[in-house]
């Protein structure tokens, strides 16, 4: 057990499966040498060597598309897309390939794969560096969505995903990567896909949030009697957790950084709207980004879900 | 100083066997008599399913379907030099290679009648289901091939594609990829002169498409694309050299779509008749015929003979594909994953489906 | 006035306005002397010459990529992409720059084109024909997404989308294109933009949905009072219309051809969840694609909402 | 018959002045000493504009940077062949060829400190928004020159991206479309041998990237990128060619990235200093100087006022920009699209944002 961020978790849990299995390999943009521009996988070539751990060309189609191949005959390949908007170059491979050809060979080749990717507002970066796009990849069937709020939980749900028989997209939010240090054990342990975390209890109002957003939507509840529920995974999600917790609070308030419009709150609001309506009290509210293009530094405070607006949505269902 | 030449680039075009059935002296011994025989009779094959497709769509006992006639040299001449262990990862118009390895032609028939399970490949070959999104699954056999390298295995993958397919950014990643990782990967381009109604000149003002591969600092050569045995030929060597560690090769068949692109499509509407006529008379069967018959291995009666069976086989295997029960509606939702999710499960209950 | 079908219309759409503007000029696969796939284009060739109907390389990504330089020039490009499911490929030229390059240049250069594409079931044909990926583009900011249903939208659509000065999605449901044939005026007309259509009014059950499947709920409503809402602009929709006539009704069924999860309708169901929740009598309810690959022909009647799935829903809410 | 040779391919490069400050004499009459003054001049005005954001950096006063030291030449050379009437898509890396093109570098400043009004190109330039996600912008510059062809304006366009950008598919399709329909654009590779942490030499086999223009049937050329003189004819010729109606070229300027990736990297991991060292010895400015010092044009006075008076109108530019007054939250929402959006217009209400 030692105090680890999450940069460290996630380096931890890729070497740890990398020991364990020699067809985990890691590829991707500045992954060897550099150790990654996050330094996630540092120290890792040093480690594993340049067969393992592999510098590729500027190139996300072919990064994804080659993963794709390489998982299909028998590796495990992790992909680190340098920042989730560049992932979109990926995108066709991932919704017409990757998640499909299991069901187009009708089970016949499948791929295990793990895209990992940093998303979201964090580092004051240029444009197209603070993408959250979960939503998308939520809508396609066959792809798993994960995203770990903690050092705990980055690297038991990384090492799930890396040992899942489907294709996973791992979310790193960026913002956090180095911002929470926590204790993390030092050998195996994993956290099942498809399992929220209740990450506080409370009987008034449930939360739901996930990533970067979880800890602003916690510290936002301060002074309510709010139960925060991680979904850390967006999909398959943990439908039971959501409706058990809104049956007992009869309030519910999603928080994402994403875009509101169809954003992966929608989603949740949408269960809650057709399968516990009678035991809400209060409308479901979403709190997200607004309308806009992810903004440069200068806005992205103005875009971001402000702990003032995440309160005012607990106060406003709280009035019901 | 001033201006240098730093690279140098040819660009080379193989045949083997001319349309009047000639052999080229210097070449041909690389292939043997033997095997053009079994080019002969393969393509007959190939040309007996691609056949009856074309009818059992007309009878709308099959769906939208896409002819492979013209181009069966290209197909079943590169099929034949990839050995039972390689990897193929074809497009929608490759029949002819699905049928030259073997791969079971009731299934080919159930898929184009809109069944997946026709896609799920027997476990004694290794052929990917299909590429519909054209030239996407360039980037798989790179992969692929990169595993095998990883692994140590001694083997190649091999991916076709058309000359549309050329086009797209996933060809070049592609083909980038394997040139840096050194890939064993034969790229098989089926340059069949249209991608429906877009001709070749305008897919690209690139003379050829083999040099492409120059792009990527590998070889690329333009073959004769009816002329199975330099199919066969470039292949074999692009096979052997990605086994040996040479890794990648681009391979462009030069030949000719002679039917409608598919059974949904009315090619008249944008090419001329003579040009279809002109490159009829080039078809890849007519040249092994007149090369086998100098040689005084055809006869009228052999291949009388090898049609029918062919035929039979695939009258068999039509039956087959239409006596197979329905697929299960359940297997819709099965194959998303590895496990149903509790979702699927409610989707699978609430149609009545057993899980 | 004659009757026409969809594709009828939008060929009308097109010439009507590429009479109008020179600007307006018509790129894709197979556009030109093949006159489309679906022959949508079909004697623009003729019209209009090969400096107007352009035939382009198979080239997705260059098509959106190089439409974008024509029309932040100057042109108006009119972009079709053959199917639905091959725009994948251009999803990073639409999101990553289309719909961004007003908000990058604040204003300096805009993108005003219009993407065509057939969605949907509909012609049983090979894999990734059938897509209807809606959700995906009506989750990002800066885009138009515009569905008809009916000869007479489609042209009065398409052609507010022509003019429209922002980069706008028109998905044609392609199992709709001949199989309706209905008035439709000569000369101009707009239908405009943004605004919802009451295709039937009625008092017990709001109805909200858009394209081919505006068609099945309007079928499976026999027998009910149904308010029947054609949403025709999904992005961004009439939230107004919507609201109106839930809380005039207090139900609301959503019907959708695409996967339910993170699926349009989960954002029509959300905004209900949080704006009109107090006049609900009953659960809000998603009729939608399951959760799979969309199936090749013979299995697409089970994946595709059927007229007996929408109609219990129906009757679901009409129980409360 | 047998194995033709169907296409020759040569690629060429090109050097004017070389490290020495010695001119080919065949070539230099080209360019002019006015013409090398002003290089040398702009040079030096892009470094000190690069200098200073290296410093705002490091004082919090901006925000993450990405240096042009050493690329100078290729950027600066390049801009300076395009009129004022062409358009220019640049990627993040092309501070000099916006300060060449009199950008006002207060906007840039702004720029890199956040603020998108930045990139708000004034009127009388044509430059598009820096391109952040590396190569995606190619095919953006081929449709604004198809374009300038189908409204018979006498233009080009221009396109700047790394070597890195010229592995993605964007780079290929954006090529291939100005190949087929003979686009007046030039392509402009700023090969600087490395992509962050990955060298040339594992971005692509291809023995030089220019060799990729030949993947799409046009010319490619590499110039040396230190050579403003050389860099500068290249263009000049490439822009001509274009809007003579020769289509498009693609110019790899071979050159070197001296500083860090950006000011978020450090070079040190992945990168021998010596390597960086011999590069340094060959960087664009000492060799102008030279050139220009034989010919009787430079003496330590004028570079002194020259440098002088660039670093007073660097200054004057940051004062400029950090004067400038915030920007609205509400411009966030307001360029999204032409007009707000009902919800827009809510979520601007909601935010206390007039609209
Ligand atoms: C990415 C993509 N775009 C468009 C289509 C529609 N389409 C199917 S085949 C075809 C032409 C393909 O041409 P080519 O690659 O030359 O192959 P061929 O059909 O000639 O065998 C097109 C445009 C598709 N399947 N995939
Ligand atoms: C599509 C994409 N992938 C990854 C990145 C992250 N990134 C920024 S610059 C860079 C390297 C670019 O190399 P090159 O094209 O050679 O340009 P240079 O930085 O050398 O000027 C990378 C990987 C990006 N901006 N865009
Ligand atoms: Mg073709
Ligand atoms: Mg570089």
């Amino acid at each position: 057990m030692g105090k680890l961020n999450i940069v460290g978790a996630i380096n931890s849990a890729l070497s740890e499966e990398m020991e364990r299995d020699r067809d985990v390999i890691v590829i991707g943009e500045d992954v060897g040498r550099d150790g990654g521009v996050f330094r996630v996988t540092e120290g890792l070539l040093a480690k594993f060597g340049p067969e393992r751990i592999i510098d590729t060309p500027l190139s996300e189609l072919g990064i994804i598309g080659a993963a794709i191949g390489l998982a299909a005959y028998g590796m495990k390949p992790v992909a680190e897309i340098q920042f989730m908007g560049f992932l979109y170059a990926g995108l066709e491979q991932v919704f017409s390939h990757a998640v499909r050809i299991r069901s187009r060979s009708r089970g016949r080749f499948s791929v295990p794969m793990v895209i990992r990717t940093p998303y979201g507002i964090g580092i004051k970066p240029p444009e197209l560096h603070s993408e959250s796009s979960e939503a998308l990849f939520c809508h396609m069937p066959g792809i798993k969505v994960v995203v770990p709020s903690t050092p705990y939980n980055a690297k038991g749900l990384l090492k799930s995903a890396i040992r899942d028989p489907d294709t996973v997209l791992f979310m790193e939010p960026s913002r956090l990567y180095r911002s929470i240090k926590a204790d993390v054990p030092d050998g195996d342990y994993t956290v099942p896909l498809g399992r929220a975390s209740i990450h506080q209890e409370g009987r008034d109002l449930t939360v739901v949030s996930w990533g970067t957003m979880l800890h602003r939507a916690s510290e936002a509840a301060e002074g309510f009697d709010a139960e925060i529920i991680d979904l850390m995974t967006l999909k398959p999600f943990d439908e039971e957790a959501v409706l058990t917790s809104v049956k007992k609070t009869g309030r519910l308030v999603i928080v994402h950084e994403a875009p509101r419009i169809a954003g992966f709150g929608a989603e949740v609001a949408a269960l809650v709207a057709e399968e516990a309506i009678e035991y809400l009290k209060a409308p479901v509210l979403r709190v997200a980004g607004l309308e806009a293009v992810v903004p440069m530094a200068r806005l992205e405070d103005y875009y971001m879900p402000s702990l003032e607006r995440i309160r005012k949505a607990y106060e406003k269902v709280m009035r019901y | 100083m001033p201006v240098n030449i730093i690279e140098k680039i040819e660009v080379k075009y193989l045949q083997i066997i001319n349309e009047k059935g000639e052999a080229d002296p210097n070449l041909i011994p690389s292939v043997s008599d033997d095997e053009i025989t079994r080019f002969f009779e393969t393509i007959i094959l190939a040309r007996a399913f691609n056949q009856r497709a074309l009818s059992l769509q007309r009878e709308g006992r099959i769906g939208t379907y896409a002819s492979i006639l013209g181009q069966e040299a290209s197909q079943v001449g590169s099929a034949l030099a990839f050995s039972v262990e390689d990897w193929l990862f074809p497009s929608f118009r490759e029949s002819g290679v699905l049928v030259a390895k073997g791969y079971p032609m009731w299934m080919l028939y159930r898929y184009w009648a809109g069944d997946e399970r026709g896609m799920k490949c027997p476990e004694n070959l290794n052929i990917f289901p299909m590429s519909v999104p054209v030239g996407t699954h360039v980037p798989h056999a790179t992969g692929a091939a990169w595993a095998m390298k990883l692994k140590g295995h001694r083997k190649a993958a091999g991916v076709y594609f058309g000359d549309g397919g050329s086009s797209k950014g996933d060809f070049h990643e592609g083909l980038n990829f394997a040139g840096v990782f050194k890939a064993p990967v034969v790229f098989l381009c089926q340059n069949n002169q249209w991608a429906i109604s877009v001709p070749r000149s305008l897919q690209t003002a690139a003379k050829t498409i083999a040099q492409k591969a120059y792009a990527h600092g590998f070889e690329g050569i333009q073959v004769d694309g009816n002329d199975a045995a330099a199919v066969y030929k470039a292949t074999k060597d692009a096979v052997e050299k990605a086994k040996n560690g040479g890794g990648p090769t681009l391979i462009e068949c030069f030949t000719y779509r002679l039917d409608d692109h598919t059974t949904a499509d009315d090619a008249s509407r944008y090419r001329a008749k003579e040009e279809v006529e002109a490159w009829r008379a080039k078809e890849p069967l007519v040249r092994l015929r007149l090369y086998l018959e100098k040689k005084g291995k055809w006869t009228k009666e052999y291949e009388e003979g090898v049609t029918k069976k062919a035929q039979e086989s695939v009258d068999a295997e039509i039956k087959k594909a239409e006596a197979y029960p329905p697929p299960d509606p359940a297997d819709l939702i099965r194959y998303t994953y590895a496990e149903l999710t509790p979702r699927q499960k409610k989707e699978m209950k609430e149609s009545g489906w057993g899980s």
